[in-house]
């Protein structure tokens, strides 16, 4: 099953560039599961797309939320089996959750799952809760025949997988590569279309994309520079990409615990003299770009409110327009050409980023050099992620290069970037919002979001957070993340495109199954 | 007068490992006055502690046991971490390889520089130029490295740096060994010279018991770490006492002597010297009991002494003739090595 | 035998030493690796889950002696933990899975390096002023001066991509099933080549100079001149005359060379995608994963000591003189 | 046995001592390595007349193969290649230098310490010396560099830390022979101090040695640091040529084709390396003339 | 006839550029059965002889000039295959240092077994028992073959040296120094052996040694190098008895002797010999002044005896 391997059985391949031998864990709870695991083996009740915003019903046919926003009940699919042929009811959805407060925790607002029915299933809120819908919803689902019998569950490693996946039957499995064969008891077999998939393991994104410019793989996650050149350019027929940026945005975030970045005014004077159409080309490859002053990422689009967007312009790139703000603001220009805060002392700042984020790096240092423009001098600093992230949960550092939250609904990104609640005091270890920024206006429209059900009311208050982050600009957004993907369709076509944006190209998201149903061999 | 004296010293050498500490006697139970004034020359074979004994003298050990005695105080005891600059001012050694003791990287203005100003003396060109006299070097070699002497030349920078410091006793340990043929008698000379004008006190190490008779006033023999006999040079060499003596002197060769060389008697000497079980002149006694120094003469103004069960007065000398054993083997050599 | 045991003793001082070691460092880094896979997860993960991560990963607050107490316990017994970032695999397992490779590598490379470069170092020595003597010393210093993984990208790229000759990864073909048979030991062998290559290309140089510095000072021992007039054939004076005995120093070099080589290996293994405990370890190391850091650090100290005792042994059976003292 | 030779009249039986320095000039090998070493050492000093301004700036012109404009090239971040390399001259050769020099210092004491102190001393230090030589460098140096905050400090305190130990190996060997040497103890018969006998009699002795173990070291550190820049382990924002490296293979230089990024740095490694080890060879031929280059063709 | 005919023999170690005369105009003989011994002090030139007699010279040393003929054969002249057949079955030698001329590795056995595989063809068993026989020749037990050199004193190794050269009964033996690094005890049983051995194989010797009393106990005739020439050959006891280069006196004082009266002797001025001077000029006893700036040819001043000087008849 080789490079142009078309005999119809051909194994879809795909290579993970971020590990470079495999162990055969295919405990779902586990952080370190084989690739797959929850693409492949597991599946869960319904798939949010966020190329398109769509929901897709997948283990539950249905789901309807209590007006209050306090329930949620799915109506599960009928004539679903496991892949060792035993039936698929409610209460495996019920132990799965269990499982997963137990094992892992999570899901606080989460009071109680009752299975109504055998194919029916409730979950029980101690609060209003709309946005929990699509965490639920895109929770794998493990059998309690199976995982009920056993002992520690957080650390068994699962060896032969028992899910309602199309493909859960481990073989072949080596330290370096695995396959995956078809659930011979699949709910929906028509698209049980391809033999299998492989995984390859690869010790870096270099050895997995030389596997994948020279053919050998299938379907990329990695991140392939000048993906134009290296890869379409040698066969533009079969070779594809598509990054469509829906990823978490990318902030670069000033800690607002620390004068003088608690000054919006300054905040928005150096958000302006930050080049993003530069940072998306140069540093992120072209595969970004630049962001808008909602602070929303691509996978938001159809909550964007596109006149905040059009209403303010901090986040457009202008040199002489920043200089000027920050003079207005009072940062004056001192000696040497270098800006000075409000009580003389220079401003300077860190950058901090962690050292292997090699693209986040050039966005720091793209930064750095605008603001030496305008007269403020930034050094980066790029320690390992640990201590990056260590000095951000303290509250100790001047600012840095950070993702954010990324839910189906905009909820959990100004939840991460406002709200109050989240705010820890400089010291305290703070899990998001390490900028320390909160506004009690958006605590009202965030809990006032999560309350109701009505998609009308959630774009409403929606729409406020957009104009209340444009105002104060608690982090300054970069670019919206891509999600990188890369195929060629020399032995599979069926992909996801920009034209047919049915799932993200992602092979490790909630998405996955999608493509993995949706793709068809090349023959002959 | 007696300037240094030792007694009763001892040297252990650890051998093998942390787990496994076995010992090695270099010098066993030594008594030994240096006199001022007097060459006492040391000789005995390979390895048989000559060079530890002197370099216990010298502080550059230190003894396992025993004294040593400079103008009557112990100085083992009053300096027991290292030796103190009084005692390095009045007990300075010359080296056996010329080519070793002296530093490559210094000039030769260096050495006495060092050893005069380390001494509290001025180092001036005067003081420098007449140390080079006294050892017979010219002045103008003052500036130049070991290296481009020769071997006598470099021995004789060794001692005029010994002598530098001005000191009252001089080890030299086989000074003569490592030079050319032609010209140890030159270094031999001057040091019978600093003997006679410094009145110097000298323990002369070497092997070479012609160099001994011609340099030393009196003679030990050093065998297996301890001394065996010792008197007078003259008297020690024309007359030799112990067996040891003797196998020492037979092996020496010497034309002028024409005695010839007798195998047998010299393996009977041999044997009885490396092997106590075997030794023809006693019946055991030497291996159970250690031997006292028994006097068998008076020469020059000293006693003529021998350590050997033979000499004790109880033995009729007369009685005991030198008879090789007849098992005698070359191979003896073996046991000992 | 004594000095058998002396060693031995010598070489579980270094072990415990270098357990201590192990056991400090990451007790003094900052971050944890929870954070870190939250770093790392980029949004994607739920910021509520990092204390139960914390627990589950057993990351621990009892006093530090405690600790090291139940560090060396469990160390005696061969327990070297639960990897974070392969989680739940045992360190033991992963590092067995991984290790074998790492020492086919290593060794191979390891030993062509040294048998060829004593070769080339003994032949050149012997005909002082031939070809072998005069250019390839500055050709092999020229090629060892390269860093390993400049030479190894260079070396992947040439003949593996541009020219095709070698595969480009991994340690045998995917979809082969290990068996001992010639398909594929074949197949592991031709993926062995370059990785092999590029690590003996830097060190070989080292290898024949010392070997060809000794010979040419065991030449001029008496005992060859000796055997020279003894009219021994030249073959016999070479080897077992003059490289007998300038094969000891190179001997003591060889234990010495394999903690050299696993640290190439390391970066050999990240270009060729080569599954061994070198590109685990740093792996570990980039995810902070500790107890399999610790473990493969330890594995590999184990490993060379244990090497090391061996050459010790293998030294004592050569060299006759050691063998009393 | 005698082996007094008086000199003969060219004076050939002993070497001449002339100093290390001179007789280095006077060999060809040695004179090739140090004019290398020198060139570079020149352009890294002048790097900012050669290419002033910020080498790591970044412009979207993109990766261009050399031109005139960029002798060698540009980065896929638009950095001038050749500006890079210039500035990477900098940071490589003081870490290589200064890992040398540190690394050789501490290898120095210890084994001057180890020498002349001798018993507990020794043992202990030969122990410690071993351990630390015996622990395998690179992993070692991964987990430390991990550990420590990054920055040129971090990189030349770990390649110093898993350095020295080789080297003090050598010079301890190389000391203890000297410190049985007779002129040793002649210098503590005439009164010296352990101090004094340390760095005056013996140390002056291991020249030859102390500068192979000190070019040794540098070639070490040399490359220990760009192995470790290239694993990303070194500072990023630093501009030397392992971190060129690094982000050329971030870029992908290697398979968007762009050579010109990844072949300059390693070639100055490799050419530095060389140099050092060129001199280091004449060292080697010089202290030990045996060594020296059989000329062939007799006359 | 003559063993060993030495005439005219130069040899020059060729430095950068520069170049040592190692001996020059060498010129002596030896007869069969008979004992020549070289004397002389350190690096005058014996070994250099020597070893230009075994061809063991290696560069930067060259033979510039003169002959070697081995019982009529030009060993000069001699291939590889020649010299290999040629060296121990004809002419064996015992070096300087018995420590350092036995390979330390292997053992006696095998180092002793080596001379009959490669000479005679023997098969290892043959070779054993014949080396067994060597080492109780010289009164070393047969069980010490399987023995390393480190496991023997300093003198058995020199008699298992002295037991190979005699292994294929070579019509020559040479001995370079073969006892200085013992001691003066085991140097007499090393010399009697050798006498021993001497009686019973007569075999030619040539005896080199810088101790002129030990060389007169045991030679037959002798000659003394300075600086690389000869400068006396005569018959050993007459030399000793009369000797007539002032060199040669020279070296006889330099070891007192240990019986009769303790007279002073003069020793040598150490001054160094330079290009043009032979440094006799300062070395010579000012009564005599026979010897000019450079080192004269031999010249016979007798039957049978040579010396370099100029002018005058010795006394
Ligand atoms: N540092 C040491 N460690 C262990 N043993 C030693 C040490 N120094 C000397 N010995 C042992 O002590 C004994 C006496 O040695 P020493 O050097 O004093 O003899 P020597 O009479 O000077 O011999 P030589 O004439 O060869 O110089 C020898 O057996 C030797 O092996
Ligand atoms: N390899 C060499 N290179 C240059 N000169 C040499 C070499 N070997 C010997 N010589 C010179 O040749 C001369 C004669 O040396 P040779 O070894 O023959 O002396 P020797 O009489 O055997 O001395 P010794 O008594 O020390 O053994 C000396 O001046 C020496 O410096
Ligand atoms: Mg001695
Ligand atoms: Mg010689």
């Amino acid at each position: 099953a080789g490079a142009g391997d078309t005999s119809g059985n051909q194994l879809l391949t795909i290579p993970r560039e971020d590990m470079g031998t495999f162990t055969r864990n295919f405990n779902p709870f586990s952080p370190k599961a084989a690739p797959m695991t929850k693409e492949a083996v597991y599946e869960p009740l319904m798939v949010h797309n966020p190329a398109d915003g769509k929901d897709t019903p997948w283990l539950a046919t249905a789901w309807t939320q209590a007006p209050d926003g306090k329930s949620v009940t799915f109506t599960l699919r009928e004539g679903v089996k496991w892949s060792d042929g035993k039936p698929f009811a409610a209460e495996d959805v019920v132990h799965t959750f269990e499982l997963q407060k137990k094992l892992l925790g999570g899901f606080e607002y989460l009071d109680e799952v009752t299975a109504d029915s055998p194919q029916k299933v409730t979950f029980h809120f101690n609060k209003p809760f709309s946005p929990s819908l699509y965490e639920i919803g895109g929770h794998y689902i493990v059998p309690k025949h199976i995982w009920s019998k056993i002992a520690d569950p957080a650390k068994d490693t699962n060896a032969t997988p028992v899910g309602t996946g199309p493909y859960t039957q481990v073989e072949h499995f080596q330290s370096q590569s695995y396959e995956l064969r078809k659930n011979p008891s699949y709910w929906q077999p028509a698209k049980q279309r391809i033999a299998g998939i492989r995984l390859l393991a690869f010790s870096g994104n270099d050895s997995a994309n030389l596997a994948f410019t020279n053919g050998e793989v299938d379907w990329t996650q990695a991140f392939i520079p000048d993906i134009q050149k290296s890869f379409v350019a040698k066969n533009p027929k079969t070779n594809h990409y598509w990054f469509p940026t829906t990823g978490a945005m990318i902030n670069w975030q000033l800690n607002t615990a620390k004068a003088p970045f608690d000054d919006p005014a300054l905040r928005k004077a150096l958000s302006r003299a930050v080049d993003r159409a530069k940072i998306a080309k140069v540093a992120m490859n072209g595969y970004s770009v630049p962001a808008d002053c909602t602070g929303l990422s691509n996978a938001y689009d159809t909550w964007r409110d596109k006149t905040v967007a059009a209403s303010c312009d901090w986040t457009t790139h202008d040199s002489k327009a920043a200089a000027q703000a920050l003079d207005a603001a009072g940062y004056k220009l001192g000696a040497g050409g270098r800006r000075t805060q409000k009580n003389g002392k220079p401003l300077t700042l860190d950058i901090s980023v962690g050292s292997a984020s090699s693209d986040w790096i050039s966005v720091a240092n793209i930064i750095k050099q605008n603001l030496a423009e305008v007269g403020v001098t930034a050094t980066v600093k790029s320690p390992d992620w640990s201590a990056v992230v260590s000095s951000y949960e303290t509250g100790t550092f001047d600012s840095g290069i950070v993702w954010s939250n990324n839910g189906a609904t905009p909820y959990e990104f100004y939840r991460g970037a406002m709200a109050t609640t989240q705010v820890k005091p400089v010291g305290e270890k703070a899990t998001e919002n390490y900028h320390r920024f909160g506004d009690p206006k958006a605590d009202r429209l965030i809990d006032a979001f999560a309350a109701t059900t009505d998609p009308k009311t959630q774009q409403a208050r929606a729409g406020e957070l957009q104009k209340l982050f444009a105002a104060d600009a608690p982090v300054v957004p970069l670019f919206p993340g891509p999600e990188w993907g890369a195929y060629t369709d020399a032995r599979f076509t069926g992909w996801p495109t920009k034209d047919d944006p049915y799932a993200t190209l992602s092979n490790r998201s909630v998405t996955t199954v999608l493509v993995l149903t949706s793709l068809r061999p090349v023959k002959g | 007068m007696t300037l240094l004296q030792i007694r009763g010293l001892t040297k252990d050498f650890p051998v093998g490992t942390v787990f496994s500490r076995r010992r090695v006697r270099a010098v066993n139970g030594v008594d030994l006055d240096l006199a001022p004034g007097r060459v006492t020359a040391l000789v005995g074979e390979s390895g048989s502690g000559k060079s530890t004994l002197a370099r216990c003298l010298a502080r550059l050990e230190r003894p396992t046991s025993g004294q040593i005695l400079l103008d009557g105080e112990d100085v083992l005891r009053t300096e027991r971490r290292r030796a103190s600059r009084t005692y390095r001012g009045k007990v300075q050694m010359v080296f056996q390889d010329p080519f070793g003791s002296l530093n490559p990287v210094h000039r030769v203005e260096h050495f006495l520089t060092r050893a005069l100003v380390l001494h509290g003396h001025p180092a001036d060109r005067g003081r420098l130029t007449a140390l080079m006299e006294e050892v017979g070097l010219a002045q103008d070699m003052l500036d130049s490295h070991p290296h481009e002497l020769s071997g006598g030349q470099r021995q004789r920078v060794a001692i005029a740096r010994a002598l530098a410091v001005g000191p009252d006793v001089l080890l030299a340990d086989e000074p003569t060994s490592m030079l050319d043929v032609s010209v140890r008698v030159g270094v031999l000379n001057l040091m019978r010279r600093l003997r006679d004008e410094r009145g110097l006190s000298m323990l002369y190490i070497t092997h070479d018991l012609g160099s001994a008779r011609y340099l030393a006033d009196t003679t030990a023999v050093m065998f297996a770490g301890e001394l065996v006999e010792g008197g007078d040079a003259l008297a020690v060499m024309d007359a030799p006492a112990h067996p040891y003596t003797r196998l020492l002197l037979s092996a020496v060769p010497d034309p002028a002597r024409r005695t010839g060389y007798d195998k047998a008697e010299r393996a009977g000497l041999r044997a009885a010297v490396l092997n106590p079980e075997s030794c023809p002149y006693d019946d055991g006694t030497c291996n159970t009991t250690t031997p006292v120094r028994h006097t068998v003469g008076e020469d020059g103004g000293q006693p003529h002494w021998v350590r050997c069960h033979l000499y004790a007065p109880a033995h009729e000398i007369a009685h005991r003739v030198l008879q090789p054993a007849d098992d005698a083997s070359p191979e003896a050599e073996n046991t000992a090595a | 035998m004594r000095l058998v045991l002396r060693n031995l003793g010598f070489y579980l001082i270094a072990f415990w030493a270098s357990v201590t070691l192990n056991f400090l460092l990451p007790r003094f880094m900052p971050g944890d690796p929870v954070s870190r896979m939250f770093a790392q997860a980029q949004g994607t993960m739920q910021p509520d889950q990092i204390a139960q991560l914390q627990k589950l990963f057993g990351l621990d607050d009892r006093p530090l002696w405690r600790q090291y107490v139940d560090y060396l316990h469990s160390v005696a017994t061969g327990d070297l933990g639960i990897s974070i970032s392969r989680f739940p695999t045992p360190v033991s397992e992963v590092i067995g899975s991984q290790i074998g490779w790492t020492l086919l590598l290593g060794l191979t490379a390891l030993l062509v390096a040294a048998l060829v470069g004593n070769l080339l170092g003994v032949l050149a020595a012997w005909r002082r002023g031939g070809i072998l003597d005069s250019a390839l010393p500055p050709l092999l210093i020229f090629v060892g001066s390269f860093p390993y993984f400049w030479l190894a990208m260079g070396a992947l790229y040439l003949f593996g991509v541009t020219l095709g000759w070698f595969p480009l990864r991994h340690a045998y073909d995917v979809g082969l099933e290990p068996a001992f048979d010639a398909a594929f030991l074949g197949n592991v062998a031709t993926h062995l080549v370059l990785p092999a290559l590029t690590i003996v290309l830097v060190s070989i140089g080292g290898w024949m100079l010392g070997m060809r510095n000794t010979m040419i000072a065991t030449a001029a021992e008496d005992y060859v001149t000796m055997a020279e007039a003894k009219g021994l054939s030249p073959a016999r004076i070479m080897f077992r005359y003059a490289a007998r005995n300038a094969l000891l120093p190179s001997v003591t070099n060889f234990g010495m060379a394999l903690g050299f080589m696993v640290g190439g290996a390391l970066l050999t293994e990240v270009v060729f995608a080569y599954p061994g405990i070198g590109y685990q370890l740093l792996a570990s190391v980039q995810a902070l994963d500790y107890p399999l850091m610790q473990g493969i650090f330890l594995t590999i100290t184990a490993a060379v000591l244990l090497a090391n005792f061996v050459v010790d042994l293998i030294h004592v059976r050569l060299d006759p003189r050691v063998r009393v003292r | 046995m005698p082996h007094d030779t008086p000199p003969r009249p060219q004076g050939t039986a002993r070497p001449a001592r002339q100093g290390l320095g001179r007789r280095l000039l006077a060999d060809r090998k040695a004179r090739a390595g140090l004019l290398l070493l020198a060139v570079f050492a020149l352009l890294g000093t002048l790097a900012p007349v050669l290419a002033p301004g910020d080498p790591s700036l970044i412009t979207d012109l993109g990766a261009t193969p050399p031109s005139a404009g960029h002798w060698l090239g540009t980065t896929a971040k638009g950095q001038d290649v050749l500006a890079l390399t210039l500035w990477g001259t900098r940071s490589s050769m003081l870490v290589g230098f200064t890992v040398g020099i540190a690394a050789t210092l501490v290898a120095l004491l210890v084994g001057l310490a180890s020498a002349y102190l001798g018993k507990l001393v020794d043992d202990l230090l030969t122990l410690v010396t071993n351990v630390f030589l015996l622990l395998p460098g690179l992993p070692l140096l991964v987990i430390l560099a991990a550990f420590l905050p990054p920055g040129t400090t971090t990189v030349v305190l770990v390649l110093t830390v898993t350095g020295w130990a080789g080297s003090a190996r050598v010079l301890r060997a190389q000391a203890t022979s000297i410190r049985g040497k007779d002129f040793v103890a002649a210098a503590v018969v005439t009164g010296e101090r352990p101090l004094r006998i340390m760095f005056r009699e013996i140390l002056p002795n291991m020249a030859s040695v102390v500068m192979t173990t000190l070019l040794g070291c540098v070639i070490f550190g040399i490359g220990a640091q760009a192995g470790l820049e290239f694993l990303g382990l070194g500072d990023a924002s630093v501009v030397s040529w392992g971190t060129n490296l690094y982000w050329a293979g971030n870029d992908g230089a290697l398979m968007t084709g762009a050579w010109w990024a990844f072949v300059p740095s390693g070639l100055c490694i490799a050419l530095v390396a060389f140099a050092l080890a060129l001199v280091n060879y004449a060292v080697d031929e010089i202290t030990n003339p045996r060594l020296r280059a059989r000329r062939k063709g007799k006359k | 006839m003559n063993v060993l005919d030495v005439q005219g023999l130069r040899v020059e170690y060729r430095g950068d550029g520069r170049s040592v005369v190692g001996a020059d105009d060498v010129s002596f003989t030896i007869g069969a059965g008979e004992i020549f011994g070289l004397a002389g002090e350190s690096g005058c030139g014996k070994s250099t002889v020597a070893n230009a007699v075994m061809r063991l010279l290696k560069p930067p040393a060259e033979i510039t000039a003169g002959s070697v003929t081995f019982r009529g054969r030009d060993v000069l002249a001699m291939d590889a295959r020649e010299l290999r057949a040629f060296r121990w079955r004809e002419i064996a030698m015992v070096f300087q240092s018995a420590m350092n001329s036995l390979n330390p590795v292997l053992t006696v056995g095998e180092q002793i077994g080596d001379i009959f595989t490669t000479h005679e063809k023997l098969k290892k068993r043959a070779a054993r028992d014949r080396s067994a026989a060597l080492l109780d020749l010289v009164g070393i037990s047969p069980d010490r073959l399987k023995a390393y050199p480190h496991q023997l004193s300093g003198g058995m190794r020199q008699r298992v040296v002295i037991a190979m050269t005699v292994a294929l009964k070579p019509a020559l033996l040479i001995m370079d120094e073969p006892t200085t690094a013992l001691d003066v005890v085991v140097q007499q049983e090393i010399m009697a052996q050798i006498r021993e051995l001497q009686q019973a194989f007569g075999f030619s010797v040539l005896f080199i040694t810088h101790d002129m009393s030990l060389m007169v106990e045991l030679s037959d005739r002798m000659g003394v190098m300075y600086g690389g020439r000869l400068v006396e050959l005569a018959d050993a006891k007459e030399l000793f008895a009369r000797p007539l280069h002032p060199y040669t006196e020279a070296l006889m004082n330099a070891f007192p002797p240990l019986t009769g009266p303790r007279r002073e002797l003069t020793g040598l001025f150490d001054a160094p010999r330079t290009a043009d001077s032979c440094g006799f000029h300062v070395r010579c006893p000012d009564d005599r002044a026979d010897c000019s700036t450079n080192i004269p040819d031999l010249r016979q001043v007798a039957p049978g005896r040579w010396a370099a000087l100029t002018g005058g008849t010795p006394a």
